[in-house]
């Protein structure tokens, strides 16, 4: 069985576990905010992942989250509200209203080669502003009135409306990580991986850079406009200012550089860690201080993890593993928290700590050398981001 | 026949002329040595062949294509490649996966199985084998060198131009690389080779061309190319060759 | 159209662009040849409101003085933070999230200390708040005058200081090639650190320009990024005399649309100039391209 | 070689960090097991409530919800949290709720809606809290009231201003302004002006581009109702300027420039928070002072300070003086909410509208509960449609038939002597005081 086919079946395996979460929640009457809290973390973990086909595999550098999410809100907000179009139908047509905007986009940016590195980044964040002004001019998308979307009917099959939600996000984050694999494990991902590394000698190589770079970005539009129409669906009334803040745009950096930008993984794993703390500390009470936290882990990480958290947990992977799953044990069976959400976000915290020793004292400590596997790139070397200068 | 023909060839750096109506051709099977003092334009010409460059004026015509119309990756696809004095390789790909990347796509399309295995053939020609998987950080010039060639070489070329792969090299790397360069021609690649080192392109190649300010002062069969007045005069009076 | 009233927007523009371009300084120069996208400089300016205010309110101090007090302060911090970014050894990624992170900390920071709650120096502690000099029936704002003027000396000293001073040249030989500069004898550490602090006053400088006649809360930073971000972009990374014009352009170009097309207009006009500006002048409207 | 180092300084502030980590974690050990003992209460309370309503016990009884700690809501949110902490003490000390403590813990929201409604969705289903007040700003009200509706939870909520969407049949709105406050409002406004004896002849209209503002200037979106701009017109006034500016505006020359270029005789700004003030600085900075002027929903602290603001209109629901303050148990409220505000750092401490609509929602709950006598949401939403609540504000009668909202509670205030005061409707006037223009 080759390494390709072993992953799908994950995929396959972890797709069944997980559509069929919402019907354990209900046999076991357990909390229905877990369901919440998944698709909320599947929110994130489609964000950052669609970002990362972009930046992290291309290496160019994009703000511009925030416009393919604003787009996919609006667009299916306005469909689905002012013209009454059936929610699922909406969905999609965002989506590909988002990557038909990122074509244009980059049609322009890409044709202009000196529009890379920090101009590219800059260009992206304008696009998101241009947008945010549009919209709160023109009345007939927002016109600085908002759009209610409490009300819009969702199809029977997908349950009730926290079912509807969990399963809809369920697909998307599904689809966008499957897509991420499997460009990352494609002509067009080493093509994009060889563009962030050295744009000029790819292309003398043979890389068709930039129908590989247009698409890249389409296909980063297009989820991050699919998980905004759900978004919408979920706050039930969206304003400007709501839409378009740097929130989205900061987060999906922040998740993919601390899980890795250089694996498919690395996002999903960032956006899950990240969510969660930042939920239990949000659930914690703890307004201000709790604020610092984030801010003091955020550094830390950045710092103290820096290929990323998924590269080491593959290089520690027995550590993580032991650790992780024994801690969740002994949490719940010892049953000493009040929900599994707790459980989980403690067992995280505790492999955080041990993942967070760095590389060099590890070794120290544990003698034989762990490799990860030969498909990984190596471990420990700073990304070049198309950012840093030419 | 010729595999390339170079017509008249210009390329204006705002006021300075790097290439000033070069005219020359690369015949199948051959190795053409390119020698010219500092800032003759040999470099220029090979960035201009390659599509690093867009030339002002001229013609590359390589089989039935103007190289100097076509944007670089076509230029691999129809089968030129070339090497780069400073060594740039894909600094977060291992040794193997720097040569799989660019035999995917070069001149034609492969599938990453392919890849693989093509991969290792190369890096056994080019005697990488040992350091195939470690990280490119990790190799001497030398070996960067060889990977550069590596690359190169698993994009299929018919024509590979190789721009100061002896540069910085000590004598004995010097002399592995020539060998080197023998058996690349041995596979029926031509070969246009920019060089400093006189006594070796005069030992490799089939015919020389000398370029000075831009132009093509000689060219022919080396050890007469070599004595020519015109050559001794443009090394003497312009900047020394650093052999 | 009202000509006094398109003299008097496009005036207020003019000198609200000097504080736009003040604001922006240190970021570009920061992002431009540190190579650190540096957000925590818009809890620099916050904070140098907020220390404004708290100083100006306390011992009744002319706000005018809280100049000489915030500049060197402000100096020192952002040296220190250089060091921690020289130690930290980040690239601009990382450079990115870690001074996001510390711009969350200072924020909550203001919060903690002063509420969230807005604060407003009193027209006692502050007589320049709406204070006037007009001239031919427009009015000319004191604070924004200051902070124009404020904007024109940094804007000048800064880049007289590249051009002409040996840490000038020190500057731009690290930032086209620190390995070079450093076989020249340059340490690039110390030169960044300098940099470091000048930017970082010089966003505390906007603060207590702020202070003078806005009213403050801890996170009036949100409404500041695009206006910011929009002058450093125009501006070109790094060129003071490109973020004092870019400055200057987006507060006249805003301030005449927005009495022509009205204020909703003046952001859109706003942006949509920043995009060309983008297509055509990639690196900024006042200079040639960055290192 | 990079990574050799300084490992051992940085592995230390790891360290130090996760300590602080682990303390946030620990002390949110305590919140949990609260929340689990009040998941635990739910249930018996849920029981008693089916079988024997009389039944007390000491468990707490555990209030859930959100307000905006942080973010750009937060500035207003601190005074909702002070008076709720305030109000919950008072009805802790007589007695509590039911005979049991009531504890109301509100976390964070970052005054974003959809941190709102997970919140929410977390208190209710999670940490299974007994009831839920809702959060501050029409954003984050309106994504946690999907949730209140989805789970069924009696909603009492006290800012929200886009009456016209609120369809939930157990929401409790506080904001007293009527269903149709885009009509009512204005013209309580516009009465106040008539009874200065010299109404305006020229207005000009200064709006927010921010739905709750729009809302009342224009009328709910897609409806020809009208707003604050027609109901003008009807009264004969001429509208001399109408001015809409987005949100997060930082230059106000133009826009005073405008005014000034109009000269009404009265200003009409619908805007939030410190807009007014930003306004008002601009206008004196160019020389004009306004002849009137009205702010919809000003932060009263700035706009007391800021120049001109002498005669400035604006609405409220309560002020600290009489008639307000003339029974024993406002007067005392009020005397109790501006000392918690002043210990909290709060600048401006009066008792006025922010705090007090926050008093009446609490009012509106602990009547809800106490009228049905338990805990049930269900019985808890019957009784308040049913049943009249006295509240700091006024009577409030709940009616379904307008979507739970009532007639418009609404008074209008004015700076005079550096003093808000209400000025009208007369009933609600400080002694001698009256409209001035």
């Amino acid at each position: 069985m080759t390494a390709r086919t072993k992953t799908l079946l994950g995929f396959a395996i972890v797709a069944v576990v997980l559509g069929l979460v919402p019907n354990v929640v209900e046999v076991l009457d357990a909390p229905g905010f877990y369901l919440t809290f998944l698709f909320t973390m599947f929110f994130w973990i489609s964000q950052s992942s669609s970002w990362n086909i972009l930046t992290g595999y291309s290496g160019y550098f994009s703000f511009g989250q925030g416009a393919w999410f604003g787009i996919g809100v609006y667009t299916t907000g306005i469909l689905a509200t002012k013209h009454g179009w059936p929610f699922l139908v909406a969905l999609p047509v965002a989506g590909l209203v988002a990557g038909a905007a990122g074509l244009l986009l980059g049609l322009v940016v890409f044709r202009l080669r000196r529009l890379s590195g920090e101009i590219f980044a800059l260009t992206t964040l304008a696009v998101s502003f241009v947008l945010a002004s549009v919209a709160r001019l023109t009345s007939l998308i927002d016109g600085g009135r908002g759009i209610f979307m409490t009300g819009t009917p969702l199809p029977e099959f997908l349950g009730d409306f926290r079912t509807s939600m969990y399963r809809m996000t369920l697909v998307i984050a599904l689809l966008t990580v499957l897509t991420a694999y499997l460009i990352f494990e494609s002509r067009l991902g080493w093509g994009l991986f060889s563009i962030r590394d050295d744009e000029e000698v790819a292309r003398g190589l043979g890389v068709p850079t930039f129908r590989y770079k247009m698409t890249a970005l389409g296909t980063n539009a297009f989820f991050g406009a699919l998980m905004g129409g759900v978004w919408a669906l979920q706050i039930g009334f969206v304003t400007v200012e709501d839409v378009f803040n740097i929130r989205v745009p900061l987060l999906v950096i922040l998740m993919a550089v601390l899980g890795g930008m250089r694996h498919w993984m690395g996002p999903v794993v960032g956006a899950a860690i990240i969510y969660t703390l930042t939920d239990r500390l949000n659930s914690a009470g703890l307004a201000d201080v709790n604020q610092v936290i984030i801010g003091a882990l955020l550094i830390v990480m950045v710092l103290g993890v820096r290929e990323g958290i998924y590269l080491r947990i593959r290089a520690r992977w027995i550590a993580s593993g032991v650790i992780f799953f024994g801690a969740m044990a002994a949490l719940t069976v010892f049953d000493l928290t009040s929900s599994l959400i707790w459980d989980f976000s403690y067992a995280l915290l505790i492999t955080m700590a041990m993942l967070l020793i760095p590389t060099p004292l590890w070794e120290r400590l544990t003698r034989s050398r762990i490799t990860a596997p030969p498909s990984d790139r190596p471990p420990e070397q700073p990304v070049p981001s198309k950012t840093a200068g030419t | 026949m010729n595999l390339l023909t170079c017509t008249s060839i210009s390329k204006r750096f705002g006021g300075i002329r790097a290439l000033d109506g070069v005219s020359t051709s690369i015949e199948e099977h051959e190795i053409l040595g390119l020698v010219g003092p500092n800032g003759s334009g040999k470099s220029t010409l090979i960035n201009l062949l390659s599509g690093l460059y867009a030339a002002d004026d001229g013609q590359a015509v390589f089989g039935d294509r103007d190289l100097l119309r076509l944007p670089p990756e076509k230029i691999a696809a129809a089968g030129v490649a070339r090497t780069f004095q400073i060594p740039r390789p894909f600094d977060t790909m291992t040794v193997r996966e720097n040569v799989s990347v660019s035999y995917m796509f070069g001149h034609r399309r492969h599938s990453l199985e392919a890849a693989r295995d093509a991969a290792s053939e190369w890096l056994a020609f080019t005697g990488l084998e040992a350091v195939a998987d470690s990280p490119v950080d990790q190799l001497t010039l030398h070996q960067l060198k060889f990977l550069e060639l590596a690359r190169a070489l698993a994009t299929e070329p018919t024509l590979l131009l190789l721009d100061e792969v002896l540069a910085g090299l000590n004598p004995t790397e010097i002399d592995q690389s020539i060998e080197m360069i023998k058996r690349i021609h041995e596979r029926g690649i031509a070969l246009v080779i920019v060089e400093h080192l006189l006594r070796v392109v005069t030992s490799l190649s089939h015919r020389i061309v000398v370029l000075d300010q831009g132009r093509v002062i000689a060219s022919g069969d080396p050890t007469e190319v070599m004595e020519d007045p015109a050559v001794v005069a443009a090394y003497l009076g312009g900047s020394r060759p650093n052999a | 159209m009202d000509v006094d009233l398109l003299a008097q927007a496009a005036v207020s523009g003019l000198l609200i662009g000097g504080l736009y371009a003040t604001m922006a300084m240190g970021i570009s120069l920061s992002w431009g040849a540190l190579k650190i996208i540096n957000l925590a400089h818009f809890t620099f300016i916050l904070l140098g409101a907020y220390l404004t205010y708290q100083l100006t309110t306390t011992f009744g101090i002319d706000p005018f003085l809280m100049i000489v007090v915030v500049f060197p302060l402000f100096f020192v911090a952002g040296a220190l933070l250089q060091v921690f970014f020289e130690w930290a050894k980040v690239d601009e990624f990382r450079s990115l999230l870690i001074s996001f992170g510390l711009f969350i900390i200072f924020t909550s920071l203001v919060r903690t200390v002063w509420t969230a709650d807005f604060r407003r120096i009193s027209s006692e502690d502050n007589p320049y708040a709406s204070a006037s000099i007009f001239i031919g029936g427009v009015a000319l704002q004191v604070p924004l005058i200051a902070a124009f003027i404020a904007a024109v000396v940094i804007a000048v000293g800064t880049s007289l200081a590249l051009s002409h001073t040996h840490f000038g040249r020190a500057v731009r030989a690290v930032v086209q090639d620190a390995e070079m500069a450093r076989a020249f004898g340059i340490d690039p550490r110390r030169v960044a650190v300098i940099l470091s602090g000048l930017a970082t006053a010089y966003s505390g400088l906007a603060g207590v320009f702020i202070a003078m006649f806005q009213v403050l809360s801890p996170t009036m930073t949100f409404a500041w990024f695009g206006i910011v971000f929009s002058v450093v972009i125009l501006g070109g990374l790094g060129s003071p005399y490109g973020a004092l014009g870019a400055g200057i352009i987006v507060g006249v170009v805003a301030g005449v649309a927005s009495v022509v097309w009205g204020p909703l207009s003046a952001p859109l006009v706003t942006f949509l100039l920043l995009i060309a500006a983008l297509l055509f002048r990639p690196s900024g409207l006042f200079r040639r391209s960055p290192a | 070689m990079r990574r050799e180092r300084g490992i051992v300084p940085r592995f230390l502030i790891l360290l130090a960090v996760f300590a602080l980590v682990a303390a946030a974690c620990s002390s949110s050990d305590d919140t949990t097991t609260t929340a689990a003992a009040a998941a635990a209460t739910t249930t018996t309370a849920a029981e008693a409530a089916t079988t024997t309503t009389s039944e007390s016990s000491s468990e707490p009884i555990v209030v859930g919800g959100s307000l905006a700690l942080t973010g750009f809501l937060a500035p207003t949110a601190a005074i909702h949290k002070v008076a709720g902490d305030l109000f919950v003490e008072t009805l802790n000390e007589s007695g509590g709720l039911l005979g049991r403590p009531v504890v109301w813990e509100p976390l964070d929201d970052e005054s974003v809606p959809d941190q709102a409604a997970a919140i929410y969705e977390r208190v209710i289903s999670e940490d299974g809290v007994d009831l839920i007040m809702g959060p501050y700003g029409t954003g984050t009200i309106t994504a946690a009231m999907a949730v209140a509706e989805r789970e069924g939870f009696v909603y009492p909520h006290h800012t929200a201003s886009l009456t016209y969407v609120y369809t939930y049949a157990c929401h409790f709105p506080t904001w007293p302004t009527g269903i149709e406050t885009n009509i009512t409002n204005p013209n309580l406004v516009y009465d106040a002006l008539e009874e200065s004896g010299n109404p305006p002849e020229t207005i000009a209209f200064v709006m927010n581009e921010f739905p709750g503002t729009q809302y009342i200037g224009y009328g709910p979106p897609g409806s020809d109702a009208g707003g604050a701009i027609s109901e003008a017109e009807k009264r004969g006034w001429d509208v001399v300027a109408e001015i809409n500016f987005p949100t997060g505006t930082s230059d106000w020359a133009p826009i005073a420039a405008e005014i000034a270029a109009a000269d009404p005789d009265f200003i009409y700004v619908g805007a939030i928070g410190v807009d007014g003030t930003n306004l008002l600085v601009a206008l004196d900075a160019i020389g004009y002072v306004p002849r009137g002027h009205f702010y919809q929903w000003p932060a009263p602290g700035p706009l007391l300070g800021a120049p001109n603001s002498e005669g400035a209109f604006s609405v409220t629901t309560f002020e600290p003086h009489s008639p307000f303050t003339d029974a024993a148990e406002p007067a005392a409220i009020s005397e109790a909410f501006s000392t918690a505000a002043a210990a909290a750092g709060i600048p401006y401490t009066a008792f006025e509208a922010q705090a007090s609509v926050s008093w009446a929602a609490w009012q509106v709950l602990i009547a809800g509960v106490e009228g049905a006598g338990s805990l049930d949401q269900q019985e808890i939403c019957d009784w308040l449609i049913n049943n009249e609540v006295e509240t700091i504000i006024g009577t409030i009668d709940f009616d379904p038939a307008q979507q739970n909202y009532y007639g418009d509670l609404t008074k209008i205030k004015q700076i005079q002597n550096g003093q808000f005061v209400v000025v009208s409707p007369s009933e609600f006037a400080a002694p001698g005081a009256e409209p001035q223009l």
